[in-house]
């Protein structure tokens, strides 16, 4: 096990990137893949983490391992983009057409609270804050706003309709049945989301891990992201 | 009166015991590792016992048969235990107003201040209970017992670790307690405290009563004796009192004669009873002269009873009826000629009986 | 010295809240489990005692999640008591109860051990003097086990103080209203550069509840001299 | 039957492995810091028991980030092991270590109350009949203080085995290597719709914990028999 | 020779006594309270005087003044407390071996078997210490103190708890270990147990030592008597063995007189002593014929304390010069003119005696 090429990921990425290693493995060795906060592996790789790939959820934390030195020069790309949406509880249909200022009007009346990711340090929450901003929005909403440690966990607040409403990535609302996507926040009410992917220099096997970043960025390995939701070669 | 039918397997042995006790106080004479604790237990509510019954008056207590069993905290059962038991978050003050407080208000009991005053531990009050000798320790577990007003009293041998003078101190208490109609069973090695104190007594060992009845019966009942402790053995003589003399000795009236105690006892009523070791009894043929000795009895031998080592017991009778025990050794009985039958004089001293011998019955 | 934001005491005030809260009110709760667990035998007692332990050897996440499921608003004891005007739900209480459960099994675990330390023989000698099994208790179990409770209280405590899975899972983090210490000190961990702030709202924590372990030291210590009794 | 994938068989070795490692290996640890709490008297003493709680006070986050500092490949501590071919950093050594520290309060705490309520008279008896100190200790106190080292034990078991927050900060998630069932879990939470696995997972945990809690039960009356003597 | 010096301040009153012990057995008397246990734990090392010195021989165990203060597992000195301590998670015989296991190889002490037979231990061995009636525990406790094979044996109130036939049993024990050299400090409440132990006593009132010196100096200093518990004062005299009799009584001799005791002794040496308990002497001033009582000396009257309530002690002085104490009513001594240089005759009942009365001096 100690020769598998290993890579550390973003938790978002597990569904999309479980299936993708697992494509890859009928035809190659296997590898192994970590899967933590964006923050929790950046800080485990400047400590010295043996691993060969870093997926990011976020391009500040693979800012940070980029300037520890533990990137290999030339390797980093922008792997995969996503879209921030307005997520209801329930699978209803009909709401598909309401817009992102009235739907958040029971927030915004205090009866309701709306699930993000921590506001000021997750990417999805940051986003958000952002998009929200923007919008005007945010300064009406913040008091009412329940921030989960993750997103998953703010997905899961709008499942089990604590909070009836939440934003997350397009990706998350597609893959829980319990929510529907409300609407999408225009691009650029935010910073574009991206999730870079960089090779390190601190792995046990380069070339395996290499060939295995090639791999993700073939159209057979596309095809399980954009299934996913995921947008392909987003612009920095 | 106490009704108590056990059965109780322990370690090695049985405990098979059927024992009416009270009124007064009932000592339980045995041999260490014989049971006593274990009986007392069951009393109390502390034991379960395998089989049998124990009821207070017209009070069931315990019935294995139809699963009667009252807890310890409705028996209303005192108890100084054998090992002192005092709580150690509470001070000396409040252990011993424990069981006060619990207290039915309309019960009788003791006042606090004489049980201090009796027990010498006004100065502990205010100590915590780590800082007092084992001495002290047992002195305040017995108050605390006397003072949450029972209406009987096990006693697992309370004195086992004070000084005689102590002792002396506290035994008269106990009596009076007894009077104002206590019923206590007192566990106990010391001879001496058994007879002073006992109404009733019944010897124990290995588990199985070895004999019950009367103080007086079992004390001077010279194929007891040995069981008894040869060297304590003793009889207990019903007496009168007979005045003061001038120069402080209490006359004690004994049908037609007189015994001396060394000590000016108040008149204590008129039935009396007074304890003379066998030991401390000299026999005489002849009436003797000049002795220091004032107590000359005379009786007439209805036993001779040989004891361990050269030794008898020698039972007598008085004109009255009562009886006496003298301890004497194997050769004087034969130089002496004594067998059933044969008149002669018992001299006890007057000061080998002591005020802590006599009592009121 | 380093200026702390507005809701950084926020998050101070509200983890000392929740932590005192959720002690106090568990202690009571804490204490009838461990005497039933040490003192009573029937036969679902293994289901209490396996219920008991369950907080820690779950995540805290899935604890947290748990919670949700049954305090939250659509949870059956959280709609059972919506009516009454209690509310766990994104409120300091549901962190003050995601605190307390995790800190339930150490409180337990630790009167318990005193529970059971206490010589029965005393009890027996108390029950002789007329107090019945809640005044026996009252009067001598529970002084004897005060350094236990002492010991399970600051367990609790403490643990309340760093609780960060349960808490954040069940109550979400609103700053001024759910936002505890250490809801404050992840949200700083995941941001790159931000150890300074880790830091100093590490040091208070520890600095809050080490007093706060001192405090319970001291206190055991006067008990244990005043139950020793030596000069 | 639920089938249980190779990783979560893994998961489920890998924690019995390293909880009972963390257990076993900090159990002495634990006993001699007890010791040294309860019955010793100097200076730096204070700051030994701030340091035994830390991880308690602390959310295990940070006592993660905290361990990967010190005993990361580039950690202080971490380099100093190397070359004695101890390393912790991405090992299931780490998650045992990690396991072991956030234990350790508990542990510490258990035992502790249990050795002050050892009865001195006895120990002084045993130092009267030839035993020095250490014997002592062997002899008397730690026989007697078994069921607070056996509830410590037990009590850093299922600590172990519920330990996520610090085991994933200092040895990440690799499965197989330091996926524990914790994190086999959480990584099933990443999965939505994943509850049935979440669940099973959970359950394995708990029965496997509960198990190790009723042997120790059953160990502790045991020695609660043969101490108390009562036929 | 143990040599104690120190003073330590107690709850009340301070401890204050200076006190050599040994060889032989040294008796500790004293009211509850008085600090007995206090001073034993000073020597065992288990308390550290406030200031003072402890030596055994030539060994410093404490030193307040240059701060040498061993600790009690170096002192090698076996320790009764007064409770009996027992290691509740271990069994009776593994209680028992604690201390042997770690003694001196070299050292000597008594065998295993011989000191459960002597304690009625044997079918006790294999259980657990909490299924122990309290007597048994005494007697472990006691057990696993000897078999440390200790230098010095400390032994607090040790019989307190057991029955006399049990303490007739250990005493002569004891004895044999002091005869084969091994001091014993002995603190009790018995007079009797001190009498026929003690080669010193030392008397102990409220933290100081009311009187200290060989026993049959204290024993038979009438001023003391009364301290000592008047009933049971009595004094000790040195007698050697004279054979036994054919009917079993052995004969003692004192100078040209002789006594019998009621009990075949085998010889045990020619120097013995036997305790005459001061009530049992009877006081004449002719020789009285026909007499139960067989022991009749012939002495002087050298001294008349008054007691209490009563009563006297008469110092006799043997023609040999030893002294011999009588207790009598104020009456008797007063009819029969006693006054110090009075010849009479002091009678002593054989029976009186006991063999638990006579040991090797
Ligand atoms: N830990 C303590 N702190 C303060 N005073 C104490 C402590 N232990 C005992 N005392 C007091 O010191 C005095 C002497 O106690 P000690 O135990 O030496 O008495 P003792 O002579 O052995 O009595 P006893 O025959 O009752 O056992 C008593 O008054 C007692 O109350
Ligand atoms: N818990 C117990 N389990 C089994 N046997 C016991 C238990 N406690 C005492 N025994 C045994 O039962 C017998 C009677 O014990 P008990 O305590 O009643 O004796 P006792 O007459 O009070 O003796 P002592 O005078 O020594 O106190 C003893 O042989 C003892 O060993
Ligand atoms: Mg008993
Ligand atoms: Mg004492």
């Amino acid at each position: 096990a100690q020769a598998q090429p290993l890579i550390f990921a973003a938790a978002s990425l597990k569904t999309a990137l479980d299936q993708a290693a697992q494509q890859w493995a009928t035809t190659h060795p296997p590898v192994t893949i970590s899967y933590a906060g964006s923050s929790q592996l950046a800080r485990q790789i400047t400590a010295g983490a043996p691993a060969d790939l870093f997926i990011s959820a976020s391009p500040q934390w693979m800012d940070a391992v980029d300037q520890s030195g533990m990137v290999t020069p030339g390797s980093r790309v922008n792997l995969l983009g996503n879209r921030l949406v307005l997520i209801g509880n329930g699978n209803s249909t009909n709401a598909a057409t309401s817009s992102i200022a009235s739907s958040l009007q029971p927030v915004m009346d205090g009866t309701a609270f709306l699930a993000m990711a921590l506001v000021d340090s997750v990417p999805a929450g940051q986003y958000g804050k952002e998009a929200l901003t923007h919008l005007g929005l945010w300064d009406q909403v913040a008091s009412q706003v329940a921030q989960a440690d993750n997103v998953r966990a703010a997905l899961a607040l709008v499942a089990l309709n604590e909070a009836p409403l939440g934003i997350t990535y397009a990706t998350d609302a597609k893959a829980e049945p319990r929510v529907h996507e409300i609407a999408t926040f225009p691009a650029d009410s935010h910073r574009p989301i991206i999730y870079p992917m960089a090779a390190l220099d601190g792995g046990n096997d380069p070339r395996a891990a290499a060939d295995f970043a090639a791999y993700l960025q073939t159209p057979p390995a596309q095809a399980i992201f954009t299934q996913q939701g995921f947008t392909l070669h987003p612009d920095p | 009166m106490i009704d108590i039918r056990l059965h109780h397997p322990l370690s090695g042995f049985d405990l098979d015991v059927s024992l009416q006790a009270g009124p007064g106080i009932t000592a339980l004479y045995g041999p260490s590792g014989s049971g006593k604790t274990t009986l007392v237990n069951a009393v109390a509510g502390l034991l379960r016992p395998r089989a049998g019954r124990i009821s207070a008056g017209s009070d069931l207590l315990f019935d294995a048969a139809t699963g009667v069993d009252q807890p310890p905290h409705r028996r209303n059962i005192g108890y100084v235990f054998q090992e002192p038991r005092l709580f150690p978050h509470l001070n000396v003050r409040a252990n011993l107003n424990y069981g006060a407080k619990r207290a039915h208000k309309a019960a009788a009991g003791p006042a606090f201040d004489d049980v201090v005053d009796m027990l010498g531990i006004a100065p502990l009050l205010a100590r915590p209970t780590g800082a007092l000798s084992g001495g002290e320790r047992a002195r305040v577990s017995i108050g605390r017992a006397l003072l949450s007003k029972p209406r009987l009293l096990l006693m697992d041998e309370p004195l086992a670790a004070l000084d005689p003078a102590r002792r002396a101190e506290i035994l008269p208490f106990l009596e009076r307690l007894r009077d104002a109609g206590l019923p206590v069973i007192y566990v106990s090695h010391a001879l001496p405290e058994v007879t002073r104190l006992a109404d009733t007594i019944a010897l124990i060992d290995t588990g199985k009563l070895v004999a019950a009845g009367p103080a007086h019966h079992i004390l001077s009942d010279p194929t007891l004796a040995q069981r008894l402790g040869g060297a304590q053995a003793g009889a207990v003589l019903r007496v009168t009192h007979g005045g003061v003399d001038d120069d402080g000795l209490t006359r004690l009236h004994l049908g037609g004669q007189s015994l001396f105690l060394p000590q000016s006892s108040p008149d204590m009523g008129h039935d009396l009873r007074i304890r003379i070791q066998a030991s401390d009894v000299i026999l005489s043929r002849n009436r003797p002269e000049g002795l220091s000795a004032l107590n000359i009895l005379t009786a007439t031998v209805t036993q001779v009873q040989p004891g361990d080592a050269g030794r008898v017991f020698v039972q007598l009778t008085l004109p009255q009826g009562q009886i006496l025990l003298a301890r004497i050794t194997a050769r004087s009985a034969a130089i002496l000629q004594l067998r059933s039958g044969t008149p002669c004089h018992a001299i006890v001293k007057a000061v080998a009986m002591d005020r802590a011998d006599l009592s009121r019955s | 010295m380093i200026e702390l934001s507005p809701l950084a005491i926020a998050a101070i005030t509200l983890s000392l809240q929740v932590a005192s809260v959720a002690m106090i009110a568990s202690l009571p709760v804490a204490i009838a489990t461990a005497w039933i667990l040490s003192r009573s035998r029937w036969p679902g007692l293994w289901l209490l005692n396996a219920l008991v332990h369950l907080p820690l050897i779950l995540p805290p996440v899935v604890t947290g999640y748990l919670l949700l499921l049954g305090f939250g608003r659509n949870g059956p004891v959280g709609r059972l008591l919506e009516p009454l005007g209690i509310t766990f739900a994104f409120q300091w209480t549901g962190a003050a109860l995601a605190a307390a459960v995790m800190g339930f099994p150490l409180m337990v675990r630790a009167i318990r051990l005193a529970i059971e330390a206490v010589d029965p023989k005393l009890e027996e000698a108390a029950a002789t003097l007329g107090a019945g099994p809640v005044n026996v208790f009252c009067t001598i179990t529970l002084p004897l086990i005060a350094p236990g409770i002492l010991a399970g209280a600051i367990m609790g405590f403490a643990k309340a103080m760093g609780e960060f899975g349960a808490t954040i899972t069940f109550v979400s983090n609103i700053p001024g209203r759910t936002q505890t210490l250490p809801s404050a000190i992840y949200s700083a961990l995941q941001i790159p550069g931000a150890e300074q702030q880790v830091v100093v709202l590490c040091a208070i924590s520890v600095t809050l509840a080490i007093g706060a372990v001192f405090l319970s030291e001291w206190l055991t210590r006067r008990i244990a001299r005043r139950i020793g009794g030596a000069l």
